[in-house]
């Protein structure tokens, strides 16, 4: 079968527990079986909100009704939302390279509370299963957007208890996540793993598990004040009874800023990674990157208040986050110089993993640049709540992170399946989704820029051009996404056995087999001082 | 399972893992209140006369007997891991046992406060505080029942990580080498206590 | 940007010339960064360069690169402040209008009590509008003036203001998702001269009544019902929407809610009236409280018997 | 691992002192906002609670003991609620 190690004699993808079959993947404890758990039970809910988006596509076509009634479009966008927030990039990178990888990256047998990590994916889980409820059962699905901005989310009378509860549960499940890793990074570093030689992976990984710590609690309580004024009517956001919708949304930002810098920190690490392993050199500015990272993870934490310029705040809190809004785009400026520097003077080795990294560059650039049009207040009073806003997020959240997604996915599938993708499918794929990508999201800039706005089921017609060549995007990206994921799904199976480090990585995960044994490691590793995760010689 | 696992993985048992682990765990549990915080706050400065009005209404000597017995089980379960660590593990489990009777008083002051107010017809939503109030007056009591609700909750959950402690002692999976779980009891109950020295002035004192 | 026009307002010129130093800034850096990175890769491509040199970093560039573009994007800071600035001074000439937001329709109150659902304007007179929101967050937003405010309810001192410097007709749309009917939630800014202005609003009177002479009441009815926007939520074919529809409602029985007790009530002038007025006091079965709000004040009771004589046609 | 485990066994009378010291700052607090302090009840109540949760963090919660990253994390954690509230305040301080 597969490539065999030494330990037990089999490796972590065909061991034998107390449990076998399925039963041994979703009672198992090994970081890497978890990681796969997310992988599946991610790529399940990414499908669904694909369809999802495709359908919102195919009714915004023309103007009029295309395919569904109002209502329906109303919810579609707001499961669209919900599911690819909370279901898929927030936990997306963490939970499934962060577990398989971050353990063997550091030198450790695995997380710091392997039962606990289970129980995250298990919450997880239960959490997709309560916002399903919401679509399935009661009265209809929820229509809020995915900001279940108050008080219309307590006016609706949608199903909306489940999908908050759902929403609780699945930050739950990311809190959990998020404590483990830090624990992890904390303890469990292999001898002579000092602080400043930690990839840079795992450097991102830990900066986002702080975000994840404290800032999912505020939504969570949040989320609950939403519920409680839908079942006992506390009054708290409800203007009729004093309350103030503004603070709804300052508490709703202060975590859905921060989450934004979960959903691309790991992915820049993810990047970080792939770039010094293709240009076979050592990254530059290893320690620039690392304060960057932190700054990110810090600053982005003080900047809430951009989605709101047009809510009614005081001028100086608009002075303020406008400004603050602007210096945190200082250290993602700073990472993708330290990128491209990188590849000065390298011998690059132009791989598939590769080819996604610099296309993630290019759209993060329009996606970063785009948010510096947004965090600026005169031009955001024009283009907030346009479509110019929704195709700034599908560029950085989407080009962003899916982009370092399906990087990382290329680039530790070798190690994580012991098995190699065929790469000229993949190649193929990749400047098939590419070129859909850019026809999709790049008419929304001007659609926004022209004024329509965001949420809407139906447009003026001189709005239709744009939204033509939109939907024909999402055509395109669609087939580049099949092929993509007909290759993967075949080559997991039967490509052909990879080599345990078919890229020349320094990266610990590369030092052991291919996939990896059990227990990582057969003698724990030392570092030694002339070691390093980018140490190319 | 239990057996398993440690086949699969060895013992990963340490101590500082856990404990900050706890801490960490704590920290959610402060914004959790902390986004609380931030709303009380906004809500005095925006509505003063009316929480002072407020405030006046609920019952002060509650408040402080509550405040005076949940610091005691806060002493009460601090003790308990310096007689673990000394050795005494009858010591210890009875202070678990008396904090865990303290929780309880607390629960049960709770349940009389709170039934004073449900008997003069206040409670979330009713109708006597939609008719009789001001909008900062329901908003103050909307406060009120989710913050020392959700603080309740918090006590409840801390008594039943007692029950484990308290069995965990008993049968031996916590000792003197494995003090962990008792620290990390310990830990929760003082966030809980930490939490409700806010909550006191914060809603009986000021007026 | 919205290019067709661009003086519309007062504000077009410093929000365009934001978006313009912002976006030509982002394009240099955009099309700089792509073409380094391209040349790079073909340059140093393991072909013709199998030896990578190590370097791991300079602290120097990592200075300028941290200091240029901070003080970059202190320059976008401080024009993005410039052309918003302005927007919250309204002068003291201002002309007030009072906006009344609510699911799913604008309408706009002037000095004299006169009521549109269009924006009638003079141009070149600076105007304030006092933002109100009946139910839920509404967001004016008008693109060819640049400008966009959230309508909170119970906000005090939500207000918007710009000079209309050119004569047309503009879109304006509700920006904030407001629920079933969001993207209906438009109208229009119609810019007149100053004296075509004064001949609208005093004109008032005379349009009202000749309207109302010539018309049945049932089609006054009708009339009133379509310009506040009571269609919205309620059909004639018999659909329903938010809620229910007025086919065959004229003396059907109903069930609904009143307080916590259900009981079935016959549809008469009173219970349409009291339907009106406090909708909240009857639920109807199968419907959500709280969406439809009162129109007392809004509908005078000559107006609402109007709306009965219709609703009785509504077979 | 093992031999950093054992090393602070809290006395019992520390913690008897803890508490007594903080009944005492709850009697006062009781007190001293009964008085007429006008704007000052709040800053005062506040003031005793700050020391009281102090007291119970550095020694019901062991932090006194415990190593420096521990307390520096929980200085952050504190510092950064602090800062969050203070920006919301610079909204509704400022509103007309
Ligand atoms: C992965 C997620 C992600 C990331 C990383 C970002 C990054 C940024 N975002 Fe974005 N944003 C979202 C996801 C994200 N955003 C989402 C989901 C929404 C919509 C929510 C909703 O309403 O539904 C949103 C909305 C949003 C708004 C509110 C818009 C509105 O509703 O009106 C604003 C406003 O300031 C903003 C700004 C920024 C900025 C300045 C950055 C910066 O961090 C970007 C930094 C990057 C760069 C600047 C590019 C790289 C640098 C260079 C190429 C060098 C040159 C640079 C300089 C000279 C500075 N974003
Ligand atoms: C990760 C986030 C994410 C992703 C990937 C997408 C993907 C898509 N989105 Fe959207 N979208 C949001 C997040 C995302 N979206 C959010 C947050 C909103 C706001 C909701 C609200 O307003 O409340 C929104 C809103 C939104 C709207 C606006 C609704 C409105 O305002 O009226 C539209 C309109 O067409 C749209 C379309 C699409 C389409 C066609 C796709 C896709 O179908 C495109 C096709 C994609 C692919 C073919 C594959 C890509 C693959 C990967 C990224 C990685 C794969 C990983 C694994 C397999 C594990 N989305
Ligand atoms: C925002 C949506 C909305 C708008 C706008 C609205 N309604 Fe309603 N209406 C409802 C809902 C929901 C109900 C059912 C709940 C209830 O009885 O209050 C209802 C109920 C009614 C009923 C009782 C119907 C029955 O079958 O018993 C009447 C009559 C009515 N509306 C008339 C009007 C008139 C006249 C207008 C315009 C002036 C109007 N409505 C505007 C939402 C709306
Ligand atoms: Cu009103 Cu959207
Ligand atoms: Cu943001």
């Amino acid at each position: 079968m597969q490539t065999t190690s030494a330990v037990n004699g089999a490796n972590y993808l065909t061991y034998q527990g107390k449990y076998k079959g399925l039963l041994g993947w979703i009672f198992s404890t090994d970081h890497k079986r978890i990681g796969l758990l997310y992988l599946y039970s991610i790529a399940t809910m990414f499908t669904t909100g694909v369809l999802l988006g495709l359908a919102m596509k195919f009714e915004l076509l023309a103007p009029g009704k295309t395919i569904m009634e109002a209502q329906t479009y109303n919810a579609t966008f707001t499961v669209h939302g919900v599911i690819m927030i909370f279901m898929v990039v927030i936990p997306g990178l963490p939970a499934v390279f962060g577990n398989i990888l971050m353990p063997i990256m550091i030198g450790a047998k695995d997380v710091a509370f392997p039962k606990l990590n289970l129980l995250s994916w298990w919450l997880y889980v239960l959490g997709v299963m309560l916002v399903l409820a919401a679509l399935l059962f009661g009265n209809g699905s929820p229509d809020t957007g995915w900001t279940f901005y108050a008080p219309y989310s307590f006016k609706t009378g949608t199903n909306m208890l489940p999908a908050i509860f759902g929403a609780f549960v699945l930050g739950f499940s990311s809190i959990l996540t998020g404590l483990n890793f830090l624990v992890t990074i904390h303890r469990l570093r292999c001898p002579g793993m000092k602080w400043t030689k930690l990839p840079l992976f795992v450097w991102t990984l830990y900066g986002t598990a702080w975000i994840q710590l404290l800032a999912t609690p505020v939504v969570g309580i949040t989320l609950v004040l939403v519920a409680l004024e839908r079942i006992f009517g506390v009054g708290i956001f409800d203007p009729a009874l004093g309350g103030d919708p503004i603070l709804y949304q300052h508490l709703f930002w202060i975590y859905s800023h921060p989450a934004v810098y979960i959903m691309i920190l790991p992915a820049m690490g993810a990047i970080s990674e792939i770039i010094p392993t293709f240009s076979q050199k050592h990254i530059f500015g290893y320690k620039a990157i690392i304060a960057s990272t932190m700054a990110i993870a810090f600053v982005g934490y003080l900047v809430w208040g951009h989605h709101m310029y047009t809510a009614g705040m005081s001028g100086p809190a608009q002075y303020y986050f406008s400004l603050l809004t602007f210096i945190v785009a200082i250290p993602s400026a700073i990472k993708v110089f330290n990128w491209i520097s990188t590849m000065y003077k390298g011998s690059i080795n132009v791989q598939t993993p590769f080819y996604w990294a610099i296309s993630f560059i290019f759209v993060f650039m329009i996606g970063g640049l785009s948010g510096l049009v947004l965090g600026s207040l005169a031009t955001d009073v024009h283009v907030h709540d346009t479509a110019f806003v929704v195709a700034h997020f599908h560029y950085i959240v989407f080009g962003g992170t899916g982009f370092a997604f399906f990087a990382a996915l290329h680039y530790w599938f070798p190690k994580i399946f012991g098995r190699m993708y065929d790469k000229a499918w993949a190649n193929t794929g990749w400047l098939v989704f590419f070129i859909g990508f850019l026809a999709l999201y790049t008419p929304m800039f001007y659609l926004g820029l022209m004024g329509m706005p965001r949420r809407y089921y139906d447009y003026l017609e001189e709005f239709h051009s744009g939204n033509i060549l939109s939907t024909f995007g999402s055509w395109v990206m669609v087939t580049g996404f099949v092929i993509i994921i007909v290759n993967l799904i075949r080559s997991a199976r039967k490509g052909a056995p990879a080599e345990a480090n078919p890229w020349h990585g320094k990266t610990l995960e590369w030092t052991i087999p291919s996939p990896p044994p059990v227990l990582n490691f057969e003698t724990e590793p030392v570092i030694g001082e002339n070691d390093g995760p980018y140490n190319y010689e | 399972m239990e057996h398993a696992h440690h086949v699969e993985h060895p013992d990963m048992y340490d101590e500082e893992s856990s404990k900050i682990g706890m801490w960490l765990f704590i920290f959610t549990e402060l914004l959790l209140f902390g986004g609380l915080f931030i709303v009380y706050s906004i809500y005095r400065y925006l509505n003063p006369e009316a929480f002072h009005l407020a405030g006046e209404e609920l019952n002060r000597t509650i408040g402080t007997i509550n405040t005076v017995i949940l610091l005691i089980s806060s002493m009460t379960i601090a003790m308990s891991t310096t007689a673990l660590r000394k050795g005494h593990k009858k010591v210890a489990i009875a202070l678990v046992v008396v904090s865990f009777v303290i929780g309880f008083a607390f629960l049960v002051n709770k349940y009389f406060e709170w039934g004073v107010k449900f008997s003069h017809g206040i409670w979330p939503g009713s109708e006597q505080m939609l008719a009789e109030m001001s909008q900062g007056e329901i908003l103050f009591f909307g406060l009120y029942f989710v913050m020392t609700g959700l603080h309740a909750l918090h006590i409840i959950i801390g008594m039943i990580i007692m029950l484990f402690t308290i069995r965990g002692l008993a049968i031996g999976k916590v000792t003197i080498k494995r003090p962990s779980m008792l620290d990390n009891c310990g830990l929760y109950w003082h966030l809980v206590d930490l939490i409700w020295i806010f909550l006191f002035p914060l809603f009986y004192l000021i007026h | 940007m919205y290019n067709e026009v661009n003086n519309a307002s007062n504000f077009v010129q410093g929000v365009d010339k934001a978006f313009l130093i912002t976006i030509g800034i982002s394009f240099l850096f955009l099309i700089g960064l792509t073409v380094v990175m391209l040349v790079f890769v073909y340059k140093y491509n393991k072909k013709r360069h199998p030896k990578a040199t190590q370097i791991e970093g300079s602290t120097r560039l990592e200075i300028i690169w941290t200091v240029i573009p901070f003080l970059i994007t202190m320059f976008m800071f401080y024009y993005g402040w410039a052309g918003w600035h302005p927007m919250h001074k309204p002068p003291k000439d201002a002309m007030e209008i009072t906006v009344y937001g609510r699911m799913w329709n604008f309408s706009f109150e002037y000095d004299n009590g006169r009521r549109t659902d269009t924006l009638f304007l003079p141009v070149n007179q600076p105007v304030k509008l006092n933002l109100v929101a009946m139910d839920v967050i509404h967001s004016l937003y008008i693109p060819a003036f640049r400008v966009k405010q959230d309508m909170v309810p119970g906000k005090k001192d939500n207000f918007m203001w710009f000079e209309p410097q050119r004569e047309g007709t503009y879109e304006l749309f509700c920006a904030e998702y407001c629920g079933l009917q969001h993207s209906y939630m438009y109208t229009y800014v119609e810019v007149m001269k100053d004296s075509a202005f004064q001949a609208w609003i005093t004109d008032t009177a005379s349009v009202a009544a000749s309207v109302a002479t010539v018309e049945s009441p049932a089609a006054t009815g009708k009339r009133i019902m379509q310009n506040i926007g009571c269609f919205a939520c309620h059909t004639l074919d018999g659909t329903k929407l938010v809620g229910p529809s007025f086919k065959g409602i004229w003396e059907e029985t109903q069930t609904v809610t009143t307080g916590k007790e259900k009981r079935q009530v016959k549809i008469d002038e009173e219970y349409i009236k009291r339907s009106i007025y406090d909708p909240n006091a009857d639920i109807v079965d199968g419907f959500q409280k709280g969406l439809m709000l009162s129109y007392e004040g809004q509908l005078s009771d000559e107006d609402v018997n109007h709306i009965i004589e219709y609703l009785k046609t509504v077979k | 691992m093992s031999e950093e485990k054992h090393q602070h066994v809290v006395p019992y009378r520390v913690y008897v002192i803890i508490l007594i010291a903080l009944l005492i700052l709850t009697f006062s607090s009781v007190g001293i906002t009964s008085i007429e302090l006008g704007e000052y009840t709040v800053a005062a109540a506040l003031i005793f609670a700050v020391i009281k949760s102090f007291l119970v963090l550095t020694y019901f919660m062991h932090l006194k003991y415990d190593k420096l990253y521990i307390r520096v994390m929980v200085g952050f954690v504190f510092a950064l609620f602090l800062v969050v509230i203070i920006i919301t305040f610079l909204d509704y301080l400022f509103r007309t």
